[in-house]
């Protein structure tokens, strides 16, 4: 089941993820938590003038599915809209991550960055 | 009558049994259920091959426990037409009200509200609501309840004129009088009162067909033990409302972070799910919906209200025997009675050695009983493995009571 | 070790099977210990034979269930010697110290008193008396946890020196690091600094053998489920502590009498247990005892201890392994540790590939895990069907999960 | 089981009960709740010089089980001390109504006089 999990191109972001670190004057500055395991995301994100995502950072100490996620979750969403960002769900993030199959508990540590990424859109909305 | 009693009462395998060498006869299901084979087999089958804690394992056998309590879930919520995130997993129905007093009571109520209850309440129904009255100095109001043994829908909107009534709370069908009560109308004239709105559902969730939506009222519970599954009660909320309340009980699970001295909580429904619930039970719950909703809802109250058609019919031949509450088509399978010659205990205790199982007593309904003049009724109660000849078994039995008692 | 292990496997239907074509290795007891065939049986023989409602009913079925649920509640209390009339049957530990939380707390905490909690609580016994400290404005004070994993026992008489600590609650055995905590002597300090005591007995009572007259405690709570029954938990108080208690949950079987404005309760424990109980799951945990007190509690402590050293001296080949907590001979069943190379979701799900099952996470022990440093955690634990070789196929995973992660 | 519950001497006592009714001046007068059914027995007594009861009269509506009892009670006890009543155990209320077997639902209605008149003495011994 979880076997494909720890396959090399997964393993290769979990060591080296990209865009790891914070960016400074972020439109976005979002911390999400895992209630399951207290794990904690911190992304940053920059909008550029059309509204779409220029460039998003991530910090956190993570399992190897949120760190992967997180990695390709960077580059996957640079040039999208809050409204693409917000339609994105599970099946956007499983192909993301070389078609993989998640097993339940797994899902959610999958799923963080998008959601600190929807939660942080939101927050953006509701201040502008 | 759309189900063969017959083989459902193969279903249960409690029904091979003999009380004192007769036929097991129960009349009993109003205070708890027999459980079919489907329900126990789910039970052995989660504690034989899928056990596991639920909700923080990332192992198969803590996955596929999770996927299969959560199914549940969904299952419930079809079952009453809500959405899986409205339902709470509680003990019973006694706790899924006892909540609601103190987590929106505890918020709501304040000196000078009203409470609205009635006088057909169990007093799961009550009695949270009166001590929740009593330690806020709120008034507790009571909708009467007719000779017929109906609510008396014309005192509700005096009780809510001024304003002050907060909460209306009322059962959707009595455990006594059998009535099935006009709840849409109870949560419509509350609800335009702005009132909050709490159904009991405890005897009506296992006789007839529920939809949240069309009653349209803020809460409901019911108990799983009453329709067939082991003993795990469910709360339904909408969704707002649960948002918007407290959490009842700490602890695991309900938490979404912990700290020292503070504390961040789950989502709804988890943020009343403190500690770990029960799993098997909650799942072989589910497995109590597939079986009612397979016999069909409508098809079960149909049967039992031609049951209590054909016993009102038959104990009108004792006179000894006088019968509360109003006629078969108003009520659900429920028939409590007293008997001019007899105790409730003695009626009980005879027909137990013809293996007719009936209940003697207040039934947890005091106020309701001394309503009626009565202090302890006798009550028989079907589900969908009686049948005509377990009301002839009863009929005779009564007609010993009278031969026995009677001088 | 004075029973036989291999026995003791098959006894436990669920090791008939595998898991990814493997052996069930299950090492997650300590979240909820699997079911024994006698248990299962139990819940079976109840609902295929002697099942109706308790404690009102006259009839044959309904005796025979109360007898064996009253029988149930004998046996518990003999487990950790106690009365009968001492143990409320709850959901679980979390309920039970939630009890204790709104119905001794709202009764006795005023603002500026100080409870005294552990830095190394389950969420269960933290949450509910960090609340009721947040509501009442009471203070909330730490026994601290050494470096080693122990309770600082020197820091307890500072806490209680000017009198305002009203209660001190504390665990038997820690559910992450596996310490058995001093728990006679947090007791003894406690009463004579004349604070009321609380244990959280959830991973003690399936471990060690409990006597509550020698602990001296107040109130003490545990789970069946944790003990190889179904989901029942038992609050144990002493009988003139329950009396002095005002009700916590209203409804039915609690009562004495109810009218319509006020009401009378019943004795304890009946007091406490509102609305239908968990009767064959309580009949249930009946029998686990019997199955438990068949290997021996002390039999029980000294297998887990042994599984522990084996372990601990196993690990300590893996340097990527860095274990929580004291030494074997210090501790219950239950062995933490986080990895170099590893996050526990990792560790857990590579180790589900071998069929090994642990948890990861915080446990619902947050502060704890913050105490020392870490998020999240990987956890092993033991129970009375485990042996040596399911210590070798956790390591053997474990040192996969160094080969695939570690760079 | 209850067979034997429904014989000739238990059903006279049931509709012919002696001592039904309410004493004047009663040295003890004390109400019982039997929870279960809520049914209640009302009990008035008076005691001798030597501190022995003389006269016991109850009232309530019961079963057959516990007015038989009452009705019994009422004589069986006459002459009796304090610490007598207060001795008598479930088996001399048994033996009392003949031996008869009470299942366990019919305890609570076969005890309830000899309750209510325990409680009434522990009434009287706290009030003197
Ligand atoms: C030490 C401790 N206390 C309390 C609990 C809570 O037990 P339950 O979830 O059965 O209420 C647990 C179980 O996780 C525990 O390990
Ligand atoms: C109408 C009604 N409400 C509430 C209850 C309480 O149900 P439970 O004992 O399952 O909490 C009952 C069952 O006796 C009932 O009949």
């Amino acid at each position: 089941m979880n076997g494909d999990l720890y396959r090399e191109q997964l393993l290769d972001h979990y060591h080296n993820p990209e865009n790891f670190g914070v960016l400074e004057d972020p439109d976005i500055d979002i911390t999400q938590e895992n209630a399951t395991c207290g794990d904690t995301i911190h992304l940053t994100a920059k909008l550029d003038d059309e509204g779409r995502i220029s460039k998003v950072m991530f910090e956190g100490h993570g399992c190897v599915v949120s760190t992967a996620s997180a990695s390709m979750f960077t580059t996957e969403v640079l040039g999208k809209t809050p409204a693409e960002i917000e339609a994105m769900q599970l099946p956007d993030i499983q192909q993301m991550l070389g078609g993989v199959t998640l097993s339940m508990g797994r899902v959610k540590c999958a799923m963080l960055p998008l959601e600190a990424m929807k939660k942080g859109l939101q927050k953006l909305a509701k201040s502008a | 009558m759309s189900f063969d009693v017959s083989q459902v009462k193969r279903d249960f395998p409690i029904f091979q049994r003999e009380i004192h060498g007769k036929r097991l006869v129960f009349l009993d299901s109003a205070a708890s259920a027999q459980k079919p084979q489907p329900v126990i087999d789910a039970l052995v089958r989660v504690y034989s091959q899928s056990y596991a804690n639920v909700h923080r394992g990332i192992y198969t056998l803590a996955e596929e426990a999770t996927a299969e309590y959560e199914q549940a879930r969904e299952k419930v919520a079809r079952f009453i037409n809500a959405s899986a995130n409205e339902i709470v997993n509680v003990r019973n129905t006694t706790e899924g009200l006892n909540l609601l007093a103190y987590s929106w009571g505890e918020a709501n109520i304040e000196a000078g509200d009203r409470i609205v209850v009635t006088e057909m309440e169990h007093h799961a129904n009550l009695v949270p609501w009166q001590q929740l009255a009593l330690r806020k100095h709120a008034e507790l109001a009571f909708i009467p309840v007719t000779d017929e043994g109906e609510l008396d829908l014309a005192a509700l909107p005096p009780l809510l004129a001024d304003g002050k009534a907060k909460l209306v709370a009322c059962t959707m069908a009595s455990n006594v009088l059998g009535t099935i009560t006009p709840i849409k109308d109870v949560v419509r004239i509350a609800r335009e009162a702005g009132a909050v709105t709490v159904v009991d559902a405890a005897q009506a969730a296992p006789h007839i067909a529920i939809d949240v939506k069309e009653i349209g009222a803020d809460f409901l519970a019911f108990s799983g033990h009453k329709m067939c599954s082991p003993n795990v009660g469910i709360l339904w909320g909408r969704h707002e409302m649960l948002e918007s309340l407290p959490p009842f009980l700490f602890g695991g699970d309900m938490i979404r972070s912990v700290r020292k001295y503070d504390s961040c909580w789950n989502d709804v429904p988890y943020k009343f799910e403190a500690g770990t619930p029960s799993i098997a039970e909650a799942i072989a719950l589910g497995a109590a919906v597939d079986y009612l909703t397979a016999l069909g809802m409508d098809a079960i109250h149909e049967h039992e209200v031609q049951l209590v058609q054909y016993t009102m019919e038959q104990l009108a031949d004792i006179p000894e025997v006088h019968i509360l509450g109003p006629s078969a088509e108003r009520r659900g399978g429920v028939v409590s009675f007293w008997m001019d010659c007899a105790h409730p205990h003695d009626i009980a205790s005879i027909l137990d050695e013809e293996g007719v199982c009936v209940r003697a007593g207040h039934h947890c309904a005091q106020p309701l009983h001394t309503r009626f003049g009565v202090q302890a009724t006798a009550r028989a109660s079907f589900y969908v493995y009686n049948d005509e000849a377990d009301v002839d078994a009863l009929v005779a039995a009564l007609r010993r009571v009278v031969k026995l008692l009677k001088r």
